[in-house]
C-alpha cells in the first residue's frame, strides 16, 4: 500500500533525523573540544560539560529508537488499522 | 610561535590593512564606509608628518599631523615646540575634523535672503573682491574711511598686525579687537604703566596662589598650563610648588590645585586685600623692593604738598582679615594662614584671571591681587614677572597715509564717544549703541574676522541690531557664525591646516619664540587666506594703501618679518632639546646654534621644525618693566590719575572727579579711587526673585569657542562631566534641594533677560547660593553639529560693565530657578 | 470509524475540540497572526537597524529580550518537572493535567530558547556558535542544556501520547497520514504497552535533573560573573524555585482557560485546583525564603557595590517594580490560597496572573539593576524599552497561546488513555497500594 | 613574551581629556550624534572618572582616566560564547570584531563597564571619512569594541624593528592615549622588563590597581596622588 510505505519511509527518515541530530551535536560538542584544545583555551572545562552533555543526547536518541522499533514490532500481526 | 601576519591581524582584529576583511570575507557594506575601504583594501598609504601650527584658539601650539597619501588623519603635539612642549589638547588632536567639517563655506558666498536669514549665492573670488574694493573705493573718496570697522578676535598672529595695518593704512580708527584689552592688561597698566602682556617665570617658586584663572581650560595657553600645574606637582620632595586657588567653583584647575578657598563671587579683592594686610602686619614683604621700586605705598605728598593715602594704611585700616572674612565668606583663620604661608615662602607668586576679572569691580579686583606680587616683589632681575618679548622681526616701515587716510584715522573712534568708561578701547560691547547712534559718524561697511559678538556678547541683540544697521558687512570666516549671518558677503578663509601663519608672542611665556603655520595640504576648496584677501583689496584701492603693502602675497609677507630674524641671527630655531648650559655657553660667545647659507634654507628648516624662539630672554631691568608715571610699580596709580584727568577739559577739581566717578558708577571717592580696593560688586537687582548668581565657565573642549565646528568636541564637551553634546547648569546640592531640584532634572533658568532650560547636575565644587553654567553652546549656526546643540548662556546675562574697563561683566547675572520636569520624563 | 470502542462515548468531550473547530478559535487565530507579523516586522527592522532600535543602552545593555529568555524558559518548568514529579510520585490525580503542563514546556521552550538570538547584534553570525563555540561560556551551557530539555521534554510529550494518537487514528482524523506516522502502529498490545510504560519511566527519572540543571545554567549565566547583585550561590536553586513557581502558575492559568473554553469541568476539578494551587502556595513561600535570604545576606554583608544595587532595588527607580514584585509574589498569593473562602478558581486565576506577572518582574529586577549600578562612578543607567521589545514580547506571548491552541486542534489536551488506565486499573492498584501505606491489619488487631 | 601594561600617575594628571579624545580619533570610535548620546550610548574607548571626595567646602576632586585594564584574569574572556574576546600571549585582551555576535555578555561580565556596544552602524559625514585612521577598521554595528592597547601600533612597531633589525624597545609601541598625554601622566611598556619604566613605577608606594580584591589582576596601574609637604 501506498500510504503505508510513505508513512514507514517518513519514520525510517524520523529515527535517521534523530540520530543525525544527535550525533551532530555530539560532533559539534567534539569539535569545540579540539578546538580549545587547539587555541589552549580550557580545554579541561570544555571536556567536563562535553560529559554530561553527550550521554544525555544519547540517552534520549536511544529511547526514542527504543520506543519506535518497540512499538513497530509489538503490533498484532497484520493491519494496524484494526483495533486492539 | 610564528604566527604570519594575516593570522595575527584575524585574531586580534585590527584589520591594519585590507588583509584581515579580504581575509574573512567580511562584508564591506555592513563594516567598511567605501572611501574607508578603498583605502583599505588598496595599497597600504604613505605614511607622512608635517610640522604645523594649530590656531583652533590663541595659543598657536606646535602640532605634528601625520598624513597618509597626503590626507591628514591625526594631530599630534610638535615635541620641538617649547611652548606647548609636544603636548596638544583636546581640540587640537581632532582639528582635522574642522578640515572636513561638510559645512565649511567652500567658496565666496553672497547673501540672497534677508539678513540672518542665511540664504547665499555663490560669487566668484574677482567679484566679491572688486565689490568690497569699489565699497572702499567709494568711502575714500567721500574722505570718510573712518566708516570702515574690522572687528575682530585678539590673537597673537602676524595677520592681527597685518590688520592693523590695514586699518592705518586705509585709514580708520575702528579696529576693534575683542578680547585684547581686558581687565588684565588694564591693571598691568596701572601697576606698571604699559599695555603688553606679561611673562611669568615659574622656575624657582614654592607657592602659586590663583585667584580664579582657570588656566587649565582657556586662557593664554592651556596645553602648556596643564603641564605647567602637573610639573608645578612632580618637581620632587621638597621642590614640588604648592597651589591655592581661589574660586566660587572647583574648576579643573581648582581641582589639581592643593587647596581651594571657595570665595564669594565679586569679592577677591578683599581677600587679596586681607592678605595683604596680614603681610603687612606682620611685616614680611619685601621691604627693599617696596622701598626702592614702588610708589604710593606709604602716605605721600603731591607737588602740592597735599598728603594722600598710601597703600599701607588703607590695608591696615580697612581690610583686617575677620572683615574680610564677612565680605568673603572664607573663615578669619584660613586667610592667615594663607598669608602667612605666601610671606614665608622664599619665592611665591600670585596669578589673577576669569571670575577676577569679568566682574563689575574687576579692574580694582585685578589690581589688588597685582599689589601682592608687588608686596611680595616679584619683579626682580632674577624674577618672575616681566614683558614678554616680541621676536626680532623686521622693522617695518610706517604705514604710508595720504590725506585721506590721516584724516580718516584722526578722527575719534566710535567707542570713546559713547562709553561711559575710563578705558574706552575696551568697551567694544558698547560699539551697537554707538552704531545705532550713528554717533558721531555711521559706519558703512564691517569686515568680521573671527569675531563673533552675536554669540558671545551679552548685548547680543544690540550688536544683531547694529549688523542690520550698517549697509555692507564682509565676513572673513571659514563657517557661517552667528555674526556672519548678517553679512553681505563671506570670503571664506582657509581653515588652520592650509596656511601660512605665524603665532608670536603668547602671553605668560618668559622668552620670546614664534611658531609657523604651514598647510599641510592644498586647500581642499575656493577659499582664500584672509591675509592674501586684505593684500588683494589693498592693491586694488591702490595709491598708499596699495603702498603700505609691498608684498604679492601673505607668506611673503611673512618670509618679509623672518628675514629680520634670520638677518640678526638671534636665538634658534626649534630643535631637539638641547643641553642648556651648552646653549647658554654659545649665546655667551655671541655664536648661533645653527647656521643657514641662505633665507631659504632657514625658512625651510623653520617650516619642519615648527618655529624658532629665544631661549633666553633679555636681562630687563625696573626701568622697562615699569613705565609708570614713576617709574616705579604704583600701589597708588598716577596713571589712573593722568587718564581721569584728561577727560575733564582743564584742571580737574574733586567736585569733577566725583562726578565722573558718580557716572562711573564707583562708590569710592577721593584717593581711594586711585587706590586697589574692595569696590562692592553690583549684581542685577530688579528682581528679589532671583536669588543665585549665574557664572560661565570654559571648557578644554571648547577654547576660545573653537570647539563648535569639531563633532568629537561637541560629543565631549562635558566629558568630564558626563553631558555629550548638551549644557547643563551646576548646583550645590545644598542649593538644589532649597529649590526642589535633583540630579539630572530640568530645569528652568531665569534672568531679568531671559530664561533658558537646563540639565541640572549637583556637584559638591560648587559654593551654595551659585550656579554655573559652561560656555560655548547654544549655536544658531556654524553647521550642523553646533546648531541647535545646548543652549548659550550668554543670552540671558545681564548687561553690566566694569565700572573703569568697561570689560563686560560676566558675574552680575541673578537668575530663579525652577524645577520643569524630572530625569526620567527628560 | 465505524466500529468505534466504548470508551470513545466516555471521553468524547476530549476529542470535540479537535473535530470541531468554531469561529472563536479562526478570530483568535487571526488575532494573534496580526501580532506575530507586527513582531515580526519589528524585528526585521531590528536587524536592518541594529540593536539601537531597542531601548538598550550603556550600561544597561541587557533588557527586555535577556529577562523575557529567563522568564519564559522559566515558565518552561511548568510541565515537565511537574508533570515528572507527579508521575514520579505516582499521585493519581495528575492523569487530566500532565499533558497540558507538557504542552506548556514544548511551547514555551522553543519560544525562550530563540529570545537570546533576538538579543544579539549579528544574528547572521549565529553559526561562529557552532563553529568557534566555546563551551567555557555560560551561554554555551545554556545552550547545550536548553536543547537537551527541549529533546527530552518534547521526548516526553509524544511518546505518553501514542496512544491517544492512536485513538485520533482509529476515529479518522484528519490529517490522517499524521496520526498514522506518529502513532507507530499503536495497538494497545502487551508488548507495545510495556515498551511505552518502559520508556516513559526512564524519561521521566531522566528528565527532572535536565530540567533542574537548565535553569541553573540560565541563573549562571548570571551568577558566573562577578558583578554584584548576581555573583551569589543560591542563583541556581533560587532560579528553579522560581521557575517552578511562575511555572504552575502559567500551568494553572492555561488549565482554567481551557477548562473554561472546552468545557473540560469534568476533567479539571476542584481537586486539582486545589492541589495545584496549594503547591503554588507552597512554591510562593518558598521563592520567599529564598528571595528573603538572598537579599538578607547582601545586606548584612554590606558591600558598598551590592549595597548599591540593593539600594537601587529598594528605593531607586526600580522600586515601585521591585515591592510589585514582592505583592504579586507572595503578599497577593499568600492572601487569596491561604484563605480557603478566596481559594476558588477565580481567585486561583488572579493569584496565578498575578504570580506570572510577579515573575517577570523578579526577571527584570534580576537583570536591570545589577546592569544599571556599575561599579566604578558611571552615570546610572536607564533602560525605557521601546516598541521593538513591547512588541516582540508580544510576539512571544502570541506565538505560545498560537501553539497551543494548534496542539489542541491537533491532539488532545488531556490524556485520555491515561484517564482510561486511571479509571480501569488504577483505582483497584491504588487501594492495594495504600493498603501497603497502612499498617498491617493483626497488628492492629492486636 | 612582553606583558604590556600602563601605568598612570594620577598626580600629574589634569584631567584635561586629551587622552579620551585621542583614543576617539585613533581607533575611530564612532561619534554616535545627540540623539543616540541622549540615549546613554557615547562611545569611549578611554573615558575619565570625576571623583568628589567630602562636602562642600572641604571637597577633593580626583580624575582618573581609564583604559581598558587588560586584565591577566579577565572575567570578560572566559563568558565569551565565541572566542571573539581573549587574552593573547602578551597580556592583550583583545576584541575579534568580524567574530564576535554581538551577545554583550563579555560587556556585562566587565566588572569595570570598559566595553561597549556598536548599538548602530557608525556614520561620518562624506567628507569626514576621509580623515579616519586608516590603520584600523571601523566597525560594524553589532558589535562590542573596547580600548586595545592601540594594537595595531605594536603590529607596525613590529614591522618597523624587523625592517631596522633590531629588537623591540620601550617606546617603539605606545598607545595613542599614552603619545598624546600632554603632562606625561600615562606610561607604557612592558611590566615584566626591569629595562621599562612601567616596571619600577608599578612597584612604587604609591601603585594601586583598581578593585585589585577582585583578582582580575589589571595591568594598568595608577600612581596616587600625594600630599603637597
Amino acid at each position: 500500500m501506498k500510504n503505508k510505505d510513505m508513512i514507514f519511509a517518513l519514520q525510517v527518515a524520523s529515527i535517521t533525523y534523530i540520530w543525525i541530530f544527535v550525533l551532530g551535536i555530539a560532533i559539534w560538542i567534539l569539535n569545540l573540544i579540539r578546538v580549545s584544545y587547539k587555541l589552549q583555551d580550557s580545554f579541561d572545562a570544555s571536556l567536563a560539560i562535553s560529559i554530561v552533555a553527550i550521554p544525555v543526547f544519547f540517552v534520549l536518541a536511544v529511547i526514542l529508537t527504543y520506543v519506535f522499533v518497540g512499538l513497530r514490532k509489538g503490533r498484532k500481526r497484520e493491519d494496524a488499522y484494526s483495533a486492539h | 610561535m610564528e604566527i604570519s601576519r594575516r593570522e595575527f591581524l584575524r585574531l586580534l582584529g585590527a584589520t591594519g590593512a585590507g588583509v584581515s576583511l579580504a581575509g574573512l570575507g567580511c562584508d564591506s557594506t555592513w563594516s567598511v564606509p567605501d572611501e574607508m575601504y578603498e583605502r583599505v583594501v588598496g595599497a597600504p598609504g604613505i605614511e607622512t608628518w608635517k610640522t604645523s601650527l594649530c590656531t583652533l584658539c590663541p595659543a598657536g601650539c606646535g602640532i605634528k599631523v601625520r598624513l597618509i597619501d597626503g590626507i591628514p588623519v591625526a594631530i599630534g603635539g610638535n615635541p620641538l615646540h617649547p611652548v606647548n612642549r609636544g603636548g596638544v589638547c583636546p581640540m587640537a588632536n581632532v582639528g582635522v575634523e574642522a578640515l572636513f567639517n561638510p559645512d565649511r563655506v567652500t567658496e565666496p558666498l553672497r547673501r540672497v535672503g534677508a539678513r540672518g536669514e542665511g540664504k547665499w549665492e555663490p560669487v566668484s573670488w574677482d567679484e566679491a573682491i572688486e565689490t568690497v574694493g569699489s565699497r572702499l573705493q567709494g568711502l575714500r573718496e567721500r574722505n570718510e574711511t573712518n566708516r570702515l570697522a574690522f572687528f575682530t578676535n585678539h590673537d597673537n598672529t602676524l595677520r592681527s598686525d597685518l590688520v592693523a595695518r590695514f586699518m592705518t593704512a586705509f585709514g580708520s580708527p575702528n579696529l576693534c579687537v575683542f578680547g585684547k584689552n581686558n581687565a588684565s592688561t588694564l591693571a598691568t597698566y596701572l601697576t606698571q604703566g604699559h599695555k603688553k602682556p606679561l611673562s611669568y617665570d615659574f622656575k624657582n617658586i614654592k607657592l602659586l596662589i590663583n585667584f580664579g584663572a582657570d588656566f587649565l581650560d582657556e586662557g593664554p595657553s592651556p596645553v602648556r598650563f596643564n603641564q605647567l600645574y602637573s610639573e608645578f606637582r612632580n618637581r620632587g620632595e621638597g621642590r614640588n610648588v604648592k597651589i591655592v586657588h581661589i574660586d566660587s567653583r572647583c574648576s579643573r584647575t581648582a581641582s589639581i590645585s592643593h587647596e581651594w578657598l571657595p570665595v564669594k563671587p565679586g569679592t577677591m579683592a578683599a581677600l587679596a586685600l586681607g592678605i595683604a594686610n596680614v603681610l603687612i602686619k606682620d611685616g614680611q614683604y619685601d621691604r627693599g623692593f617696596v622701598a626702592a621700586n614702588s610708589f604710593g605705598f606709604t602716605d605721600w605728598k603731591d607737588r602740592a604738598g597735599k598728603v594722600h593715602r598710601g597703600f599701607k594704611a588703607l590695608v591696615e585700616e580697612d581690610y583686617y582679615p575677620e572683615k574680610v572674612a564677612r565680605i568673603t565668606e572664607i573663615p578669619a583663620r584660613r586667610i592667615v594662614e594663607l598669608a602667612r604661608t605666601f610671606a614665608t615662602v622664599e619665592s611665591a607668586l600670585v596669578l589673577a584671571g576669569g571670575q577676577a576679572g569679568n566682574s563689575s569691580n574687576g579692574l580694582y579686583t585685578l589690581w589688588a591681587i597685582e599689589c601682592l606680587n608687588g608686596l611680595k616683589g616679584n619683579y626682580k632681575d632674577n624674577g618672575n614677572i616681566s614683558i614678554c618679548q616680541e621676536p626680532p622681526f623686521t622693522e617695518l616701515p610706517e604705514a604710508t597715509m595720504d590725506e585721506v587716510s590721516s584724516k580718516g584715522l584722526s578722527r575719534p573712534g566710535m567707542t570713546r564717544s559713547v562709553t561711559p568708561f575710563c578705558f574706552p578701547e575696551n568697551a567694544v560691547s558698547l560699539l551697537p549703541q554707538a552704531i545705532l547712534q550713528q554717533h558721531p559718524y555711521p559706519i558703512e561697511v564691517l569686515f568680521l574676522a573671527n569675531a563673533n559678538p552675536v554669540f558671545s556678547a551679552t548685548n547680543q541683540s544690540d550688536f544683531v541690531a547694529a549688523l542690520e544697521k550698517i549697509p555692507f558687512t564682509v565676513s572673513f570666516n571659514s563657517f557661517v557664525d552667528e555674526t556672519s549671518l548678517y553679512a553681505d558677503f563671506i570670503l571664506p578663509d582657509h581653515v588652520f591646516l592650509e596656511k601660512y601663519e605665524v603665532v608670536h608672542t603668547v602671553p605668560t611665556v618668559p622668552f620670546s619664540h614664534l611658531g609657523m603655520q604651514q598647510p599641510v595640504l592644498e586647500p581642499l576648496y575656493n577659499t582664500r587666506n584672509t591675509g592674501d584677501v586684505l593684500l588683494q583689496i589693498a592693491r586694488n584701492i591702490g595709491g598708499t594703501v596699495a603702498s603700505s603693502f609691498p608684498w604679492p602675497d601673505y607668506k611673503e609677507c611673512i618670509q618679509f618679518h623672518l628675514q629680520g630674524i634670520y638677518e640678526r641671527g638671534a636665538g634658534t630655531i626649534f630643535s631637539e632639546r638641547m643641553d642648556d648650559a651648552w646653549l647658554k655657553f654659545l649665546k655667551r660667545r655671541g655664536w648661533q646654534v645653527f647656521e643657514y647659507s641662505t633665507f631659504e634654507e632657514f625658512w625651510q628648516v623653520l617650516l619642519d621644525n615648527g618655529g624658532w624662539w629665544d631661549p633666553f630672554p633679555a636681562e630687563t631691568d625696573f626701568r622697562t618693566i615699569f613705565q609708570t608715571p614713576s617709574k616705579r610699580f604704583e600701589f597708588f596709580s598716577q596713571g589712573l590719575q593722568r587718564e581721569i584727568r584728561s577727560q575733564i577739559p582743564g584742571t580737574a577739581t574733586g567736585e569733577e572727579i566725583r562726578s565722573l566717578l558718580q557716572k562711573w558708577k564707583i562708590e569710592a571717592r577721593g584717593d581711594l579711587a586711585f587706590l586697589p580696593h574692595y569696590e562692592s560688586t553690583r549684581f542685577d537687582d530688579s528682581n528679589p526673585e532671583f536669588d543665585l548668581h549665574l557664572l560661565p565657565y570654559n571648557l578644554i573642549t571648547n577654547i576660545a569657542g573653537g570647539g563648535c565646528v569639531l563633532p568629537m568636541m561637541q560629543e565631549l564637551f562635558g566629558m568630564l562631566a558626563r553631558e555629550y553634546w548638551g549644557s547643563w547648569i551646576e548646583f550645590n546640592p545644598d542649593t538644589a534641594r532649597k529649590h526642589g531640584i535633583s540630579e539630572g532634572d530640568m530645569v528652568k533658568v531665569t534672568s531679568s533677560k531671559g530664561s533658558l532650560e537646563v540639565k541640572a547636575k549637583l556637584l559638591p565644587t560648587i559654593k551654595p547660593g551659585v550656579v554655573y553654567m559652561p560656555v560655548g553652546l547654544g549655536h544658531k549656526a556654524y553647521g550642523r553639529f553646533a546648531k541647535g546643540i545646548g543652549v548659550n548662556p550668554y543670552e540671558i546675562f545681564f548687561e553690566d560693565y566694569d565700572s573703569i574697563g568697561g570689560v563686560s561683566s560676566l558675574t552680575s547675572t541673578k537668575v530663579a530657578v525652577e524645577r520643569i520636569r524630572g530625569k526620567e520624563q527628560a | 470509524m465505524a466500529d468505534s470502542h466504548q470508551t470513545f462515548f466516555e471521553d468524547e468531550e476530549l476529542i470535540r475540540p479537535i473535530e470541531q473547530t468554531g469561529p472563536g478559535f479562526y478570530a483568535t487565530v487571526v488575532v494573534l497572526l496580526c501580532v506575530i507579523a507586527f513582531a515580526g516586522y519589528t524585528y526585521v527592522r531590528q536587524v536592518i537597524y541594529g540593536l539601537g532600535v531597542t531601548g538598550l543602552a550603556q550600561p544597561v545593555s541587557w533588557g527586555f529580550y535577556i529577562i523575557n529568555f529567563v522568564f519564559f524558559i522559566g515558565i518552561s518548568h511548568a510541565g515537565t518537572l511537574i508533570s515528572a514529579i507527579l508521575r514520579l510520585s505516582k499521585a493519581e490525580w495528575r492523569r487530566p493535567i500532565t499533558r497540558m503542563a507538557e504542552v506548556i514546556t514544548a511551547i514555551v521552550l522553543a519560544i525562550g530558547g530563540l529570545h537570546p538570538i533576538l538579543d544579539l547584534g549579528r544574528p547572521d553570525r549565529m553559526l561562529h556558535l557552532f563553529t568557534d563555540g566555546r563551551l567555557q561560556s555560560p551561554l554555551l551551557w545554556d545552550v547545550t542544556s536548553i536543547t537537551a530539555y527541549f529533546a527530552a521534554s518534547t521526548v516526553y510529550l509524544y511518546i505518553p501520547m501514542i496512544p491517544d494518537i492512536a485513538i485520533l487514528r482509529d476515529r479518522g482524523i484528519k490529517p490522517r497520514w499524521l496520526y498514522q506516522f506518529l502513532s507507530w502502529g499503536w495497538q494497545g498490545t502487551d508488548h507495545q504497552k510495556r515498551v511505552l510504560e518502559r520508556a516513559i519511566n526512564i524519561l521521566m527519572v531522566m528528565v527532572i535533573p535536565i530540567a533542574v540543571s537548565v535553569h541553573t545554567v540560565i541563573s549562571y549565566i548570571f551568577a558566573m560573573t562577578i558583578q554584584p547583585g548576581w555573583h551569589s550561590t543560591i542563583f541556581g536553586p533560587y532560579f528553579v524555585v522560581g521557575a517552578i513557581f511562575s511555572g504552575i502558575a502559567a500551568l494553572l492559568i492555561v488549565m482554567i482557560a481551557f477548562r473554561k473554553a472546552f468545557h473540560l469541568e469534568n476533567y479539571l476539578k476542584e481537586i486539582h485546583f486545589k492541589y495545584l494551587s496549594t503547591l503554588l502556595l507552597i512554591m510562593s513561600i518558598l521563592w520567599f525564603y529564598f528571595t528573603f535570604s538572598e537579599y538578607l545576606t547582601a545586606y548584612y554583608g554590606h558591600e558598598p557595590n551590592e549595597m548599591r544595587v540593593i539600594l537601587y532595588k529598594f528605593f531607586g527607580a526600580i522600586s515601585p517594580y521591585f515591592w510589585l514584585m514582592g505583592v504579586c509574589n507572595f503578599i497577593i498569593p499568600l492572601v487569596i490560597l491561604a484563605n480557603p473562602k478566596t481559594r476558588t478558581i477565580p481567585g486561583i486565576l488572579i493569584a496565578s496572573i498575578s504570580v506570572v506577572i510577579g515573575m517577570w518582574l523578579e526577571r527584570l529586577i534580576i537583570v536591570v539593576p545589577s546592569l544599571a549600578n556599575p561599579r566604578l562612578p558611571y552615570p546610572t543607567g536607564v533602560y525605557i524599552p521601546t516598541l521593538t521589545e513591547w512588541s516582540l514580547f508580544a510576539g512571544g506571548i502570541a506565538v505560545f497561546i498560537l501553539g497551543y491552541l494548534v496542539f489542541a486542534k491537533l491532539f488532545p489536551l488531556i490524556s485520555i488513555w491515561e484517564i482510561q488506565e486511571g479509571r480501569d486499573h488504577s483505582i483497584a492498584e491504588v487501594t492495594d497500594r495504600l493498603t501497603t501505606y497502612l499498617p498491617d491489619q493483626p497488628l492492629r488487631k492486636l | 613574551m612582553p606583558r604590556w601594561g600602563m601605568v598612570i600617575d594620577l598626580n600629574k594628571c589634569t584631567g584635561c581629556g586629551a587622552c579620551v579624545v585621542a583614543c576617539k580619533t585613533e581607533l575611530n570610535v564612532a561619534i554616535v550624534g545627540p540623539e543616540e548620546s541622549g540615549k546613554g550610548r557615547t562611545m569611549l574607548c578611554m573615558d575619565i572618572f570625576t571623583f568628589y571626595e567630602g562636602e562642600f567646602p572641604n571637597v577633593k576632586t580626583r580624575h582618573m582616566p581609564r583604559p581598558c585594564f587588560h586584565c591577566d584574569n579577565p572575567p570578560c574572556t572566559k563568558v565569551c560564547p565565541v572566542r571573539a574576546t581573549y587574552r593573547n600571549e602578551e597580556g592583550l585582551v583583545t576584541q575579534i570584531y568580524p567574530q564576535c555576535i554581538g551577545c554583550r555578555y563579555c560587556q556585562v561580565a566587565c566588572p569595570y563597564t570598559v566595553k561597549f556596544f556598536n548599538w548602530s552602524k557608525p556614520e561620518w559625514p562624506k567628507e569626514m571619512r576621509k580623515a579616519l585612521n586608516p590603520d584600523v577598521s571601523v566597525r560594524p554595528d553589532g558589535v562590542v569594541e573596547k580600548c586595545t592597547f592601540c594594537v595595531h601600533r605594536l603590529q607596525k612597531a613590529r614591522e618597523q624593528v624587523a625592517v631596522e633589525n633590531r629588537e623591540l624597545e620601550e617606546g617603539d609601541y605606545v598607545p595613542a592615549c599614552v603619545e598624546i598625554c600632554p603632562t606625561g601622566a600615562m606610561y607604557f611598556g612592558d611590566l615584566d622588563n626591569a629595562k621599562h619604566a612601567v616596571n619600577k613605577l608599578k612597584r612604587s608606594h604609591r601603585a594601586f590597581q583598581v578593585m585589585e580584591d577582585l583578582g582580575t589582576e589589571p595591568k594598568v596601574y595608577y600612581l596616587s596622588e600625594m600630599e603637597i609637604e
